[in-house]
């Protein structure tokens, strides 16, 4: 189930970023996309009936889920937030530059 | 119409990474120990076969209680320079990018509640952030999450401060963390000639000063962490001149 | 031993945050200590971090093919690093930490590791992109990277979950029926937008020609030689060949369709751009050929489009008018241009004969013909550019500082013996080519035979 | 030969470094090697080969030194001998002398390269050598120069890189690309092979030598290169598509190679006559049309080498050197009638036909140069350029090719029709106010001129030099030689005694000469000694008579489709293609990416799942 939520959530992410003019909107939805991979990376460790990978007084033994993909989307999430800190930053200047963050006003000033 | 054509591409992206999905074991039925994280959870990659107990095994080739962590900062500690040199990247071209703007400034006197819970949430936050990160190796969390919360102190200041500006020192920190990850991946190569090596005993697990350089690691890439959100708010906390 | 040229870039680039300037200085230093480490070492080297052995850690991999491609990159920085002009302050620093992926990229034998490295570079390569105030065409390049990106996290996923391992040699060794299919269209996507494949990069003229002359310099030769050689080891190593054959229709389609759009560009580096387009997709094409000789061929062209390239670039930056001033850089534009083209007794002579009969022993015939075609497309819109710069009179020009002149007249001059004597660079792409397509030798070395 | 080679290519280096210094000295360095090349040429021994450098492994260059080399490396010589001489006073004017100098060097070197080639390889970097700096000489002329340069190579590396694309399917096919070999083992290939790799070599030669498809370079190339360099371009260059053609019909034995048709003339050679007849009559129904004379004789070019073609293609042993004789002879026409431009250029600085007239007082020396040249090039008995084509008109008779037969002899009254237009425009006609001060050019541009003239007449006369070398390389190829002796040629027909009809001539213009002489002279009055309506006429410049010339017969093709259009249209259209990637694929939106990212997906998912 949680790969379908996935899947649909990469899928709204793709629509946001093919139907909307505003850039910052297509941000959001690369940071749609990126949360909607991370969450099907985390979904792929998952195992019935399995706890989560820390040895601790409830889990003295091993009985735990795939503990690796967890390590990647932590790896992936910081990734992601660097690139929409980048993406954040270079909205700024647009909006100083072109004075608007719509893509079509901004071809237009191009001109 | 614009509208309709991206419904209909998205949909195609949708049927075509769920024609994927059916290549992939079903959620929840996955064959463990085909995986190399099967070796991680038992930490036998050295070729340990004893079974692991919280608090009572020694001495293992991963101190770690929480596997997660074992991974991000002991396995595939490798990654883990490399997200953080992500960060760093991007924190770097945010201060790049933004530079030679102002301060943003709302001209408004900040919230009476916010000014003074802030007094009181501020020891707190970032006391619960250290504990975080410190217990990286035993709890759900670690450096990042850890960093995080600090830089959330850090927001709550700049909300309630209009005055309030970073200090050049989380630079500093922030540089200084960073190297003091590359140190002790050398200091690995120079004792055992192998990058990233953790040189110091692994202890018993579930204990706090267990796991080797991993907590030290994980409290250097808590700071590192927390000082290049706290840069990285400072920096969208300016606005171009008008 | 090979971490260090991962680690001691990085390392500098974290402490030149508080000692400002360091970066500038120690580059130079820093990457001949790299090309020193390169020389002491023998291949193949495995050096897994950590001390985890193969498949669970982290391994770098130094064999034949990315020996020789560490060794370029790095002698690229070093080229770079002597004209310190023109990197801007505070960019230094990106410039080490783009030393440090490249490095890091070529060398990881781990797909996720190799996801991060690419990561880092790009987010290096958005940075660059803005560099001279172009945010609209960094921040396309940030949307379509982002989610290149992404796509390269599902394959190296489905890796994963295939294999049961994130290393290349362990995937390679597994065989995992339809998934690799799957693997591959992600890749295709993932590699593609980085490569400047024909319909997944549309942000390389606009970055490549906004007015700087560090971003298409850096980006087109080192990064675009990298790229390069991860797409011959995915590929190929890896994926033992499958999708190849879209991997060629799309490389074709960006030779044509970069040329084509370079024909009526009234802007030198934007045409440039395109051309680099284009050489990038002839490179991807002739490594779909998959085949020793289409491979060395490949490599081959590739290295001789980046010294080009490291010519053209910084030249079509500074020079705007014309070379009255300057002869000699004139010259080395000129003899850049010749050989990207493809003129006989130049560089891309001797690489492009290569692919063509690579691709006719192949039993290719559509390969040499688009290949030609390009190339007479690409002869008309540069000599137009060397004829309007050597001989349409004009006042003004700027004027090129000495080192540059140096340094693109010795490239260029190396062009001249590569083109008669081209051993040196074809000796090197041999190898690459060689040891890309010795699976079994890489599975072999990295898993220690298992 | 590498070391006459090796020496020329160092030679020209040596050559910018003293024009640098002293112009007038790098001129003469550059004839000294130019005539030290010439004595080479006939030291040699014809059969002799030697290997250079390998460019593909295990495969060395080879050099070969065939009759057929020496043949046309003896015609690029003497072109580019007498140009240089030329050079002495031309270059005076031109900018960027030592770059010229030196382009000039290189060409020559390499074209002598290319006849020297035994290999397909060798000869294509010679070739592409050549063309490079052809190129870049092209586009030191006048100002749409530029354009026309580009055009030129486009069109050239198209022929080329078709040359290339054979010469790679010989390699994969056979492993070697030594010209000797693949000879003898291409004549039992399948069908296909053979016709799609002698079209492709053709191409090239088809591309250099301004044949129908690709001969719209020439207009503009010509045209507006500079004038000395138009020379070279048709006397020096265009020979080498010549050989490429010889290379093509002869030494690759068509004969054996396809089914022979009507005539005794293989399947192959007919696609090429027909081109080369098309190639005729555009030739001289678009040279009729130019004001510009160098555009003139540019068409006229286009026409000569449908001739050539046409000559060699029938394999036949008259039809083939008339072929060989007409190469040599039209270079040297067309380098007099160039020089003779260049010199009238050089004087008046314009090369439109209205814009000049009755220079024949004030350049009388240029005029006989002109006079001759054309007379040989149309095709009028006592030069030499009758006699080659009085060859190829014989071949076609006798095999009955009477269609071929009509185009050549349409071309032969066309170009009468052509030549006179710069005669009576330039030379004859009233001479304009502003060129009253015209002179005579320099003594060292004369001395080329005149030494061609006097070599056109001696081969009119005697062709019995030129003939032997041409029997030389008909029985190298395998074609039954040329039966003649110094003055008599024979044929099936009939024959033709040079001599005979040269007497004829010369009595006939001493008769002529006595009647002008005798009879009472016309009384010459200016121009504006009449009136119209009563009105005196003043403006002494109104009434050139050359404008529009031939407007009477130019209005029967007014509207005819031009392939240079076509063409351009061609370029607008790879042009526009370009603008709108760049607009709305390179240059567009976020959004705009994703979407052909998605694309792409699908289509691969599509295609391959």
């Amino acid at each position: 189930m949680i790969y379908y939520i996935s899947i649909i959530l990469i899928g709204i992410g793709v629509y946001g970023l093919l139907s909307q003019k505003n850039l910052f909107k297509h941000l959001i939805s690369l940071a749609l996309i990126d949360t909607a991979i991370n969450l099907f990376i985390v979904s792929t460790g998952y195992i019935n009936g399995k706890e989560a990978p820390i040895y601790s007084e409830f889990t003295p033994i091993a009985n735990f889920v795939d503990p690796l993909p967890q390590a990647l989307v932590l790896t992936a999430i910081v990734i992601g937030v660097g690139v929409l800190a980048l993406g954040a930053a270079m909205l700024i200047k647009i909006k100083e530059k072109y004075g608007t963050l719509n893509v079509e006003e901004i071809r237009r000033g191009d001109k | 119409m614009r509208r309709f054509l991206s419904a209909l591409i998205a949909l195609g992206l949708i049927i075509i990474l769920l024609e994927f999905l059916n290549l992939i074991p079903d959620f929840g039925n996955v064959d463990l120990s085909k995986r190399v994280s099967n070796s991680f959870i038992n930490k036998s990659v050295d070729g340990n076969n004893e079974t692991i107990e919280f608090k009572k095994s020694k001495d293992l080739e991963d101190g770690s209680a929480n596997v997660v962590t074992s991974i991000v900062v002991n396995y595939r500690s490798f990654d883990t320079l490399g997200e953080v040199t992500v960060l760093f990247t991007a924190a770097l071209g945010v201060g790049l990018i933004l530079k030679g703007l102002r301060r943003k400034r709302f001209y408004r006197e900040p919230n009476f509640i916010l000014k003074t819970a802030n007094g009181i949430l501020l020891p707190l936050i970032f006391l619960f952030g250290a504990y975080i990160f410190i217990h990286g190796h035993l709890t759900p969390g670690g450096g990042f999450p850890g960093g995080t919360i600090i830089a959330a102190g850090i927001l709550v200041l700049y909300l309630s401060n209009e005055k309030f500006e970073l200090s050049h020192r989380a630079k500093i920190l922030e540089s200084g963390m960073g190297t003091v990850y590359v140190l002790f991946g050398l200091v690995g190569l120079i004792l055992s000639g192998i990058f990233l090596r953790n040189f110091l005993p692994t202890g018993v697990i579930g204990e706090l000063f267990s796991a080797g350089i991993v907590p030290l690691i994980y409290v250097a890439i808590g700071f590192k962490v927390g000082a290049e959100l706290s840069n990285l708010i400072s920096e969208f906390q300016k606005e171009g001149q008008q | 031993m090979i971490s260090l040229m991962i680690a001691i870039p990085l390392l500098f680039a974290f402490v030149s945050i508080v000692f400002k300037g360091l970066a500038k200085y120690a580059l130079p230093f820093i990457v001949l200590l790299n090309i020193l480490i390169l020389l002491i070492a023998s291949t193949p080297v495995v050096e897994n971090i950590g001390g985890w052995k193969a498949p669970f850690g982290i391994s770098l991999v130094l064999d034949d093919a990315s020996y020789y491609v560490v060794l370029v990159v790095n002698l690229i920085f070093l080229l770079l690093s002597l004209i310190p002009q023109i990197i801007d302050k505070g960019y230094d620093t990106i410039i080490l930490l783009l030393l440090t992926s490249t490095n890091g990229l070529v060398l990881t034998g781990d797909l996720f590791n190799s996801f991060v490295f690419i990561e880092i570079t790009a987010a290096a390569a958005y940075i660059l992109a803005y560099h001279r105030n172009n945010p609209y065409g960094a921040f396309k390049y940030l949307i379509i990277g982002g989610i290149s990106g992404s796509f390269y996290l599902l394959g190296t996923i489905f890796s994963y979950v295939g294999a049961g391992s994130l290393n290349m040699a362990h995937i390679s060794n597994n065989s995992f029926g339809q998934l690799t299919a799957a693997i591959a269209i992600l890749f295709i996507l993932g590699l593609g937008v980085e490569a400047k494949l024909f319909p997944l990069a549309g942000w390389v003229p606009d970055v490549y020609a906004s007015g700087s002359s560090l971003t298409p310099t850096i980006l087109g030769t080192a990064i675009t030689f990298a790229i390069m050689y991860l797409t011959g080891r995915i590929f190929i190593t890896v994926l033992h060949g499958t999708f190849l054959d879209v991997l060629y229709i799309l490389g074709l389609l960006t030779v044509i369709v970069g040329e084509v759009a370079a024909l009526r560009q009234d802007k030198l580096l934007r045409a440039l751009a395109y051309s680099s387009i284009a050489q990038a997709g002839l490179v991807v094409a002739a490594i779909s050929l998959n085949n020793i000789d289409s491979l060395t061929g490949a490599y081959f062209h590739s290295m001789n489009d980046l010294t080009a390239k490291f010519i053209l670039f910084p030249i079509a930056t500074v020079v705007i008018k014309g070379f009255e001033k300057d002869r000699l850089a004139g010259f080395a534009f000129s003899v850049a241009s010749f050989s990207l083209i493809g003129f006989p007794l130049f560089a891309g002579f001797r690489s492009k004969l290569l692919i063509i009969s690579s691709a006719f022993s192949a039993g290719n015939y559509i390969l040499p013909a688009v290949l030609f075609f390009a190339s007479i497309v690409e002869a008309a819109y540069l000599l137009k550019w060397n004829i309007k710069l050597w001989f349409e009179k004009s006042d003004t020009s700027n004027n090129i500082p000495w080192n540059l002149k140096t340094i693109v007249l010795v490239l260029s001059i190396l062009l001249l013996i590569i083109g008669i004597y081209p051993d040196l660079y074809l000796d090197a792409s041999r190898k690459i080519a060689q040891s890309i397509l010795d699976t079994q030798g890489y599975i072999n070395s990295v898993l220690g035979g298992i | 030969m590498s070391q006459l080679l090796l020496i020329l290519f160092i030679g020209s280096f040596l050559v910018y470094l003293l024009t640098r210094m002293n112009w007038i000295i790098g001129v003469l360095a550059n004839i000294g090697l130019a005539i030290y090349s010439f004595y080479r040429l006939f030291t040699f021994k014809v059969g002799t080969s030697e290997s250079i450098f390998s460019l593909i492994v295990n495969q060395n260059g080879t050099l070969v030194y065939s009759e057929l080399s020496k043949f046309f490396g003896i015609i690029s010589l003497i072109v580019a001998i007498s140009v240089y001489f030329f050079l002495i006073n031309w270059l005076e004017k031109q900018k960027n002398r030592a770059v010229f100098n030196f382009f000039l060097a290189l060409i020559t070197a390499s074209t002598l390269g290319v006849f020297f080639s035994g290999d397909l390889l060798t000869l294509y970097i010679f070739w592409e050598i050549m063309l490079l700096f052809s190129v870049l000489l092209v586009q030191m002329g006048k100002e749409d120069s530029k354009k026309a340069a580009l055009n030129y190579l486009t069109i050239s590396l198209i022929g080329s890189y078709m040359y290339l694309y054979a010469v790679f399917m010989l390699w994969n096919r056979y492993g070697t690309l030594v010209i000797k070999d693949i000879v003898q083992k291409i004549s039992v290939e399948t069908s296909i092979f053979k016709w799609a790799v002698l079209i492709l070599i053709a191409a090239a030669g088809i591309a250099k030598s301004g044949i129908f498809p690709l001969h719209t370079w020439l207009r503009t190339t010509q045209g507006s290169s500079p004038d000395a360099f138009s020379a070279i371009l048709a006397g020096q260059l265009e020979k080498l598509g010549a050989y490429m053609l010889v290379l093509t019909v002869a030494v690759f034995p068509s004969l054996k190679m396809f089914p022979v048709l009507y005539g005794g003339i293989p399947v192959f050679n007919y696609v090429l006559i027909v081109l080369g007849m098309i190639s005729i009559l555009i030739g001289t129904l678009m040279a009729i049309k130019q004001n510009d004379m160098k555009m003139l004789i540019a068409y006229s070019t286009v026409s000569n080498s449908g001739y050539i073609l046409i000559g060699l293609a029938t394999m036949d042993k008259i039809g083939f050197a008339g072929g060989l004789f007409h190469a040599f002879n039209h270079a040297i026409a067309s380098v007099m009638i160039f020089l003779s431009f260049a010199a009238v250029i050089y004087r008046t600085k314009t090369s439109k036909i209205d814009e000049m007239g009755g220079l024949i007082w004030k350049m009388p020396l240029t005029f006989i140069t002109y006079l001759v040249g054309i007379i040989s090039l149309a095709g009028i008995p006592p030069m030499s350029g009758f006699i080659s084509k009085w060859m190829i008109f014989v071949v076609l008779v006798k095999k009955g090719m009477f269609l071929t037969a009509a185009a050549a002899f349409i071309g032969s009254v066309g170009s009468f029709l052509y030549v006179f237009r710069p005669l009576a425009g330039v030379f004859l006609g009233q001479l304009k106010s502003k060129h009253k001060d015209v002179k005579e050019v320099p003594i060292f541009m004369l001395i080329p001129m005149l030494v061609l003239v006097v070599i056109t007449v001696f081969f009119g006369v005697i062709p019995g030099p030129v003939l032997n070398m041409i029997t030389a390389v008909e029985k190298e190829l395998n074609i039954q030689p040329l039966e003649h002796t110094m003055t008599v040629i024979k044929s099936s027909v009939g024959q033709w005694n040079t001599l005979t009809v040269f007497t004829m001539f010369a009595v006939g213009f001493i008769i002529a000469f006595i009647l002008y002489m005798v009879f009472p002279k016309a009384k010459r009055i200016p121009l504006t000694n009449q009136y119209t309506a009563g009105e005196f006429l003043y403006n002494y410049d109104l009434y050139h008579y050359s404008t529009r010339f031939y407007a009477f017969f130019e209005r029967l093709y007014e509207k005819h489709p031009s392939v240079e259009k076509l063409y351009e249209m061609f370029g607008k259209f790879f042009k526009d293609i370009g603008e709108f990637l760049n607009r709305w694929f390179y240059s567009a939106s976020p959004s705009a990416y994703l979407l052909w990212f998605s694309i792409v997906l699908l289509a691969i998912f599509w295609v391959r799942w």
